[in-house]
Order: C-alpha cells, then structure tokens, then sequence
C-alpha cells in the first residue's frame, strides 16, 4: 500500500526532506506504528525526528489525529511537531 | 461570508476591512498577531501545510460563523519569512451585535493557535529556531468547548 | 501612547492601525462599529459634549491602559450626519499578548458606551428619533467593575 | 452665583436652545433643585425636557454626577438624556 508522507518544522531538517513515498508492510496498524517503523529501518535522522513522541503530530489525509489513529487507506500522512501559528 | 487566505504577501487591513465591512453590519471586531520587536528576534519564518491549512481554517471559521451567527469571518495568515513589526495574521468578525463579534474574534484566534499547521522559526543572532508549542495556547482553545 | 480623537471626518483604519502598530507589540485588537442597513435607518447623526467627551475617553483609555499594561490605546468616534455603512466608532489596543488586547478592546467598547457624552439620533423615513439607551450597555460595562 | 448650562439631544431641542448662562438662587443645594427651578421658572419646554426625572442625566463642571449631586461652586452645569454612543 503506497502512503504518501509529509514532514514538516523541524521533523522535516532532521529527516532532510519534507515528503517521501513509501510502501509500509500491511502489519502496521497505527500512524505510532509507522512511526516506530520509520525510526527503525531508515537514517538516523528518522531515528532523531521520532525520537520524542510526546513532540510529535499527525495528520492523515489532512485531519489532525492522535498517533493510535488507525492508517487505514490513509493516501497521505503527515508528522510535525506541535503547530504555533498565529 | 468566510474569506480564508494563506500566502507570503504582506496583510493589507484596509482592503480586509472593507470585505468585512461589506455586509454593513453594526459590528466588526479582528485581532492582528505582529512580529514584536522587543525579543531581539530579527527574522520569524512560518511554514504551513498547504490544503490543510486552509481547512484548517475554514472549519474555525465556519464553527464560530455558527456559534454566534456571524455576517462574516475572515482569518489572513501569511507565510514564509517576515520582520519585526510586520503582520503574521488579522483575523475579523462581522455581526449585528458587539457581543458576537468580539467573542468570536477572541474565538477564531485561540482555535487558530491550536488547529491550524503553522510552524514558526525565528532567528535571534545567527541561529534560527523552531518556537515551542505553549500550554497557555491549549487553555485558551479548551475554553470555548461547548460540552 | 493614548491617542483620542472625536470629529465629523470618515474614520481611516489604515491610519489608525499604523499608530497602533507601531510599538511593534505582538497582538493588536480593534473593534469597529459601523452604522447598520438592515433596519432602514437612512441617517444617523451624532451629538456630542465637546470637551467632557475627550476627556471620558481619554479617561477610560488610561483605564484600560493600566489594568491591561497596554502599549497603545485608540478611541476614534466620528460625530454629526452619517450614513449606513460608515464607521461611527474605532477603538484598539495593542499589547506584548493577545489576551490583553482582546479583553482591554472589549472593555474600551462596553464602558465607552456608558461613559462618553454622545446621543445618536436616527431618521428612520421622515421622522429622525433619539435612540434610547439600552439596560444591556450598563450590564456590559458593569462586568468590568473590579470590586 | 452665575452658571453656564448645557442641555443635549431631546433636552436641548425640548429647550429649544444648547446653553444659557443662568444666576439661580442660593437656596439651590443639588442639581435636582436647580431642575425644579428651571423647570417651574422657565417656559413650558422646560417642564417638558425635564418630566421625566428618570431619563435626566447630568455632568457638573464636565463631570458626571448623579442628579443629587451639589451644585457647590460649579461653572458649568450639563443636563441630557442617557447618553447612546459607540
């Protein structure tokens, strides 16, 4: 299942680029475990972007979600860190 | 009427306050957020999520446009990098009433800070950095829960 | 910096923001108050006390200023004829949060109703009426009081 | 003891002028007794601008004062309706 990932603020410099096609196994659930995933089979940049899960945020197909949110059919998530517009 | 915009133009308040003003409602309340000047932050650049964003803020909009019957909700937030003194995002509110548009400004803008993918990073001398998310932020936002 | 003004010309929100904006403060609120359509007012005139009226405006701004530690406090209200659509009234406050700003805007608003020696009068057809004073204007000023 | 008035809005037009300089007896203590005064001395606009004690308001020397106020040493006495701005 192709899943189109987006990675913004400092997620985004520590992985080294804002967006990326990937084909997760079909065993992961959660966006958490996309995440572990990520952290564990990629650069150590993933491993640093992830690191502190109480930091991070996500998006799937553009609606905020907490990190237990099933991927589901997810065609796009997002991961950041903690939104301060205004 | 909702009007959302997210771009890197500088906000003109005059040409946002006459759209607001079209519906000649009695009241128009907005809030303005500038890059202060007095922390020695000499550049704040924003980053967003495209699409996102703008649902983001349609939705706040459309919500408070609900909650206190609004004429019209505007929400302008610029993006990219931006100086000391210049505007990071005018949000009005137009209604019959001041009750209304007051409260939904102070709405639109708490709900903004909360729900919207805005990353700020500012550059005090040489380095830049990415601004903390603050707790005060989500008590302001958790106060117009309904339930 | 409080800044009064009372006076027949149109009321320009570009220009007022610009001094508003210029401590450079982080969040700046304004409300606006405009004379409505909707209910076939085709004149509203504005008498005033000159004199008594700029100094209970400048009175209530320095309120507000020191409640709210404010930077900038803006009271513009226009007087004589105008028309539906115009501005009658332009307050704003500028401070270092966006809390203070909101809240001291409000309040310059709800105790200007109050406080300040102005009386509209509206030709609704031929017959122009002085608009009578609303319980609901001193219930919202009163909520300001501290003791 | 010679004073300015000030009359406003319905009061003013009621009146049917927007000020007079007026020497009303000494045995005026508050601003109630000099509206008796003007209001039983003076012509029939006078009655009628201030019928209705209720809607009066009143300002001595640019201040606002309860009707019960005393006159004191005032310059400037303003009579008006409750006041409708913003």
């Amino acid at each position: 299942m192709r899943v189109r990932l987006l990675y913004f603020a400092w997620v985004r410099e520590r992985i080294g680029r804002g967006e990326e096609d990937v084909d997760p196994p079909a065993s992961l659930a959660s966006v958490a475990d996309l995440v572990d995933w990520l952290a564990t089979t990629r650069g150590a940049g993933y491993a640093e972007a992830f690191g502190d899960r109480h930091r991070l945020r996500a998006a799937v197909d553009q609606r905020f979600v907490p990190l237990t949110a099933a991927i589901g059919a997810a065609r796009e998530i997002a991961l950041f860190p903690p939104v301060t517009g205004g | 009427m909702i009007r959302i915009a997210v771009g890197p133009e500088p906000i003109d308040i005059a040409a946002e306050m006459e759209l607001v003003e079209a519906g000649e409602n009695g009241a128009v309340a907005t809030f303005t957020g500038l890059v202060r000047s007095d922390d020695g932050v000499s550049t704040l650049e924003l980053e967003h999520y495209p699409g996102a964003t703008e649902a983001a803020l349609a939705e706040v909009a459309a919500a408070a446009t609900e909650r206190w019957s609004l004429a019209a909700a505007t929400i302008v937030h610029r993006v990219g990098p931006m100086r000391p003194g210049e505007r990071i995002v005018f949000v009005a509110t137009a209604a019959a009433h001041r009750g209304a548009a007051l409260d939904a400004c102070a709405y639109l803008i708490d709900r903004l800070k909360t729900d919207a993918p805005f990353w700020k990073r500012e550059t005090r001398g040489a380095e830049p950095r990415w601004v903390e998310a603050r707790a005060a932020d989500d008590q302001a936002a958790a106060r117009w829960s309904v339930d």
